[in-house]
């Protein structure tokens, strides 16, 4: 009776998605994890290789529910470089808007998540409540709150309408006294650190091995973050610190993932400066024929198909919400990529699940797999 | 299952610390939230305030003191489309250009026999609302408003037909003003010469009318060889009326239509 | 104060009905009728209505109290839409459960199943019957009623392990164990801050130490069993920040997770009825009971109900304090928790234990309770 | 870090396996190397400080199929791709989980959806896919739509 296998998941308050981790406990210590993945899968990448470019954008949306645009802006990044196109200037700091607004309401998103797994129910609602100001500013550009398909081969399909910067600066103004609230009510409370001191604890070498990237590796000390070290769109132009802890636990991550919070606040600031003084194209104008801004394609493949375009293959990295994010797109010259491969920071950081929950209990479980912040939906694609 | 207290042999022990379970601070946090919420909670009451109404955006933020609704635009929301059957020319571009395929092009009253009306009839069912039928429409006659109620009880019904999406049309619910501009260099519809029997088939289907057929000279039989057996004429597109639909490359016989850049 | 007690009233009642019908009657039924075991036993029948009534309405209550401040600490509205304010929500909700059908799990031992809840339900009602509300709502002078209400009170954790051993589920299982762990761990300092009570009000009987109070409330010599008291009890009603035997995060509902219907309305009811009880003993115990502040007019003392009334409003802005800390903590872990149970809160209560002696010994308690209470 | 550096860099030993150290947009450079010396080349690879296994993807390209590996060097802050190819008939090249454990995953998933074999992998289960799960989804051959569908779709102009 005291050792048996328990399934956490499918449908289980921890998961946060549909998973099953399956956990092998002694009592109330867990001795060995299986996550189970997949039942979330919905085949993106092979939907992606029926599909034209821009349409594969819908599907990206879907990918990550909770950071749509970052992973729009991956895909787009790696079939502009696939497909020899250049985006305008305008275009990309519009990106990094989407990407760094997207962060934050990615981890308010988790901020929620983690607080009512350690069994604060107040947070939960304050963090969906200031995420909601920011899904407001998406749909008033995008049009849609979650599911927002606003980037484009080659640009963004529209700008900011008048006003946004100012409404957005609101936003921000209401945001950054909220982020002292929410540490008041974690950090500042002794039962927190009783909980979460020492928890999942994952060492810089032990991330590195098994593929873990994002904020929990920065809060084991080891900067990476491909925002600075490797810069896309117009990262290297923006003044940003990486966020950093060095405890490598539940604390940590919950540290760095608010401290990133404040450094997008900082970006989305000069970019919002940048957008009010350079006004301009959001489209670039050189576009191959099924790509043409309002004429979406015409016809299926091998059909109305002229295959003259050069060949190419783009890779993309990009810092997404969850960490590091790739996408592997190749273009065979057709009108739909030959094949598009995404590497999921989630997938990863479950992956490692054995190393960092072995050995705490059960309890344990919801504040350490909150802390990993999963979404299946990028995990099982 | 054991007693917990008896497992303290297990590892990661984290409560070493005999600090006292210091509750302050986040009970005053959440006694000032309690204030702030006491008359006026953010919560819209969803069926009764909403906030695509401009009056209750901006009594709610005043009331909270939280921007509630800050960034709303409620005119580029992509909801439930609306069709202007009227001015709908059949091109098929939001057809095609479905990414779920969720649009069908049925025949809607008002056509010729021979050459009937078609409108696209939008299953909801499968739609994603992405906009990309209403960015393609070249006549502005699908768009999309900002209905998002779509909730029925009976699956057929998630299918509109033109004509209730014609009744959509008719609330005059904002519609997305977002228009895309047409890329510097678009393509054009060419044709191959030689393949040309002179049909006719492209100029008559052709939504926009903007294909004639042109005569051609009938070249002179060399001895010794046959003359195609055809039509003398061509056919001519009007780039600036053209709205790229593709409908004449799919309905030629002899695939002689191809896109190209005109020189 | 009335000498008349809620048995007496329904005493009374039955028995001037009953003699009107007897009255009526022919001579063997009029026997019967007035008869002293008919009157007595349906004067019982009455007082357990009544008693029922009063305990549901008042956890039903309860449910829609913590609902909406909970609410309003979390920026939202909570119960809005039947009756005024959602004062009709939670009875709307009952409603539905107990239309609903109980789904037993096939390999679930059906009668712990469903004897488990019934019997948690029950004995927390009990508990209702033996707390005085007021100087006239009780079930007789018990001496030793304290002590029987803890007994009552301490069943709990029996049944709970009972109907989770018998879902047949993992959860439940987890859940059941932790509950009872914790809920025997909490008993002792529980135990030991009502002994320091007992020592400076010198009697088991709750009336007597609610007029024991009449010039100072406990809370203010007795804070640090106050304290130890409040801490156990939010254990044993496994509110947060002591909820893990239905951790929702790890454990789904715990002990309850397989119920559905009817029972789950039992649990739920019961343990709402059970928070209202832990409430009403530290009002009873700390602050005073019904015993009005001295500058109340004698006007509004005097009013049948005032007592009840004023009874009532301490136990809710008592409840309204368990809110707030649920609304403002998180979750502890079970080992965190039983260890501040056995190593902090026991010795913190025995401490309290030895205050109290203390402070009889010596008789400075109305120095004490000059400061801080209001009850003078 | 250029190409012509990291052939220079790489174990001489390594030299019948490589079949080319080239320049490749995004990536410090791509290294084609044969799959019966897969496992000396990681570790030649991980010894150059690409610690950080991010990615592994095959790719059909139905006549043969290839394997990609992405990895990132913390000092050199770059990512290279490794590449090999692998017949159609024959897919398995050896796994890299003894050289970067976080490789399980990655091969579990690029077997199970392009059915790439990796010889010795510990735990080569099904991920995504349910068990007993027959078929590879991303090969070309397997297909989403029924091609007459697609052809009613586009001509019913």
């Amino acid at each position: 009776m005291s050792e048996m296998w328990l399934n956490m998941g499918p449908q289980h308050p921890m998961t946060h998605g549909l998973w099953n981790l399956r956990v092998h406990i002694d009592g109330e210590v867990i001795r060995d994890v299986d996550p189970e993945m997949g039942y979330l899968h919905r085949g993106i990448e092979k939907l992606s290789e029926d599909r034209h470019y821009n349409e594969v954008v819908t599907l990206m949306d879907r990918t990550c529910y909770v950071a749509g645009l970052a992973w729009e802006h991956l895909y787009i990044l790696a079939s502009e470089e696939a497909l020899h196109i250049a985006p305008p200037e305008r275009a990309q700091y519009l990106r990094v808007l989407c990407e760094e607004f997207q962060r934050i309401a990615s981890h308010l998103m988790w901020y929620a998540a983690f607080v009512q797994d350690i069994g604060l129910m107040t947070p939960f609602l304050y963090g969906m409540r200031d995420r909601d100001l920011i899904l407001d500013l998406f749909q008033s550009y995008t049009g849609a709150r979650m599911t927002y398909e606003y980037m484009r081969v080659g640009g963004v399909r529209n700008d900011v309408p008048p006003g946004f910067t100012d409404r957005a600066r609101q936003v921000l103004d209401w945001l950054e006294p909220r982020f002292v609230e929410y540490d008041q009510l974690t950090l500042g409370s002794d039962i927190f650190h009783k909980r979460c001191d020492n928890l999942g604890v994952l060492r810089a070498n032990d991330c590195v091995t098994q593929g873990v990237t994002g904020p929990m590796l920065r809060s084991a000390g080891l900067k990476r973050d491909l925002r600075k070290d490797r810069p896309y769109a117009v990262y290297d132009q923006l003044d940003f610190e990486v966020a950093l802890a060095d405890t490598a636990d539940v604390t940590g991550r919950y540290l760095v993932r608010l401290e990133e919070m404040r450094q997008s606040v900082r970006i989305l600031r000069q970019v919002l400066d940048w957008l009010d003084r350079h006004p301009g194209p959001v489209m670039a104008s050189q576009l191959p024929r099924w790509l043409g801004a309002p004429y979406a394609p015409v016809g299926r493949e091998g059909y109305l198909l002229k295959r003259n375009y050069p060949k190419g293959v783009g890779f993309s990295a990009v810092e997404e919400p969850h960490g590091e994010a790739l996408a592997y797109v190749v273009n065979e010259g057709g009108e739909h990529p030959y094949r598009v491969k995404f590497r999921s920071p989630v997938y990863a950081n479950i992956a490692a699940a054995r190393h960092y929950l072995v050995g705490y209990r059960v309890a344990d479980i919801p504040p350490i797999m909150g802390s990993v912040d999963i979404c299946v939906g990028e995990v099982d694609r | 299952m054991t007693d917990s207290t008896t497992t303290d042999e297990t590892t990661n022990d984290t409560t070493t610390g005999g600090s006292v379970l210091w509750v302050a601070r986040p009970m005053a946090t959440a006694a000032r939230q309690f204030a702030k919420s006491l008359f006026r909670p953010s919560t819209i009451v969803y069926p009764y305030e909403r906030l695509e109404d401009p009056k209750f955006r901006e009594k709610v933020e005043v009331a909270s003191g939280k921007p509630i609704g800050v960034g709303q635009i409620w005119d580029n929301y992509r909801g439930v489309h609306a069709l202007n059957i009227a001015t709908c020319i059949s091109c098929n571009l939001c057809a095609f250009s479905c990414p779920d395929i969720c649009i069908d092009m049925v025949t809607v009253p008002g056509g010729d026999p021979k050459h009937p009306k078609k409108c696209p009839q939008i299953d909801y069912g499968k739609c994603s609302f992405c906009g990309f039928c209403s960015d393609a429409c070249p006549e502005g006659c699908l768009t999309m408003t900002t209905r998002y109620g779509l909730t029925t009880s009976k699956r057929a019904e998630m299918v509109y037909s033109p004509q209730r999406l014609y009744d959509v049309y008719r609330t005059k619910l904002p519609m997305n003003p977002i228009r895309l501009a047409r890329p510097e260099n678009e393509d054009s519809i060419l044709l191959d010469p030689p393949l040309c029997i002179g049909c006719n088939a492209c100029a008559r289907d052709c939504p926009t009318q903007c294909i004639t057929m042109l005569d051609v000279p009938k070249p002179e039989a060399k001895p010794g060889e046959k003359l195609p057996k055809r039509i003398w004429k061509e056919p001519v597109v009007n780039d600036s009326d053209c709205v790229r639909c593709g409908t004449c490359i799919s309905v030629c016989p002899k695939e002689c239509l191809f896109w190209g850049t005109r020189k | 104060m009335s000498n008349a007690t809620l048995y007496s009233v329904s005493y009374d009642l039955v028995h001037a009905v009953l003699f009107a019908i007897g009255s009526v009657l022919p001579a063997p039924l009029h026997g019967w009728i007035e008869s002293d075991g008919l009157v007595t036993g349906l004067a019982v029948l009455v007082f357990g209505v009544i008693l029922l009534a009063a305990s549901m309405l008042n956890t039903i209550l309860l449910i829609w109290w913590e609902r909406k401040l909970l609410g309003r600490f979390m920026d939202r509205r909570g119960a809005m839409h039947v009756g005024y304010a959602g004062l009709l929500q939670n009875f709307a909700d009952g409603f539905k459960l107990f239309r609903k059908d109980t789904v037993r799990p096939r390999e679930a031992d059906p009668l712990g199943f469903v004897t488990g809840p019934t019997a948690y339900m029950v004995t927390s009602m009990i508990m209702f019957g033996i707390l005085p509300i007021s100087s006239g709502w009780n079930s007789g002078a018990l001496p030793l009623s304290l002590l029987l209400a803890l007994a009552v009170f301490s069943f709990a954790p029996l049944f709970i392990f009972v109907s989770a051993w018998s879902s047949n589920n993992k959860y439940s299982l987890m859940g059941g164990m932790r509950s009872a762990a914790q809920m025997i761990a909490y008993e002792v300092p529980l135990l030991l801050a009502v002994v320091a009570v007992v020592i400076v009000a010198g009697s088991f009987d709750l009336t007597t130490i609610v007029y024991e109070q009449q010039n100072y409330w406990f809370w203010g010599p007795l804070f640090v069993a106050l304290v130890v008291f409040v801490a156990g009890m939010l254990a044993e009603m496994e509110r947060i920040p002591f909820d893990l035997p239905e951790a929702e995060a790890e454990l789904v509902e715990g002990w309850n997770t397989e119920y559905g219907g009817m029972l789950f309305a039992f649990f739920m009811l019961a343990d709402y009825l059970r928070a209202l009880v832990g409430s009403i003993l530290v009002v009873l115990l700390f602050l005073g009971g019904w015993t009005m502040p001295s500058w109340v007019p004698s006007v509004a003392t005097s009013f049948p109900l005032a007592g009840i009334v004023w009874f009532m409003v301490k136990t809710y802005a008592v409840f309204g304090v368990f809110i707030w800390i649920r609304a403002s903590l998180p979750r502890v872990r079970t080992d965190q928790l039983l260890r501040v149970g056995w190593n902090r809160m026991i010795p913190l209560s025995l401490l309290s234990v030895f205050l109290a002696a203390a402070l009889v010994t010596v008789k400075c308690l109305p120095v004490f309770g000059c400061v801080p209470s209001p009850g003078i | 870090m250029k190409p012509e550096d990291l052939a220079r860099s790489l174990p001489p030993v390594l030299a019948p396996v490589l079949l080319g150290v080239e320049a490749f947009p995004g990536f410090a450079a791509r290294v084609r190397f044969r799959r019966e010396g897969a496992l000396d080349v990681f570790r030649a690879i991980h010894d150059l400080g690409f610690t950080h296994l991010a990615m592994i993807g095959g790719i059909d390209w139905v006549d043969h199929r290839e394997v990609i590996y992405t990895v990132w060097s913390d000092e050199a802050r770059t990512y290279l791709l490794l590449s090999t190819d692998v017949p159609a008939d024959d897919p398995r090249v050896e796994s890299a989980v003894p050289v970067w454990p976080s490789a399980n995953w990655h091969e579990r998933e690029a077997w199970e959806l392009v059915g790439i074999t990796f010889d010795h992998h510990p735990d080569l289960r099904h991920l995504l896919t349910p068990d007993g799960y027959a078929f590879h989804p991303l090969l070309r051959s397997f297909k989403i739509h029924e091609p007459e569908e697609l052809e009613v779709k586009t001509r019913h102009v």
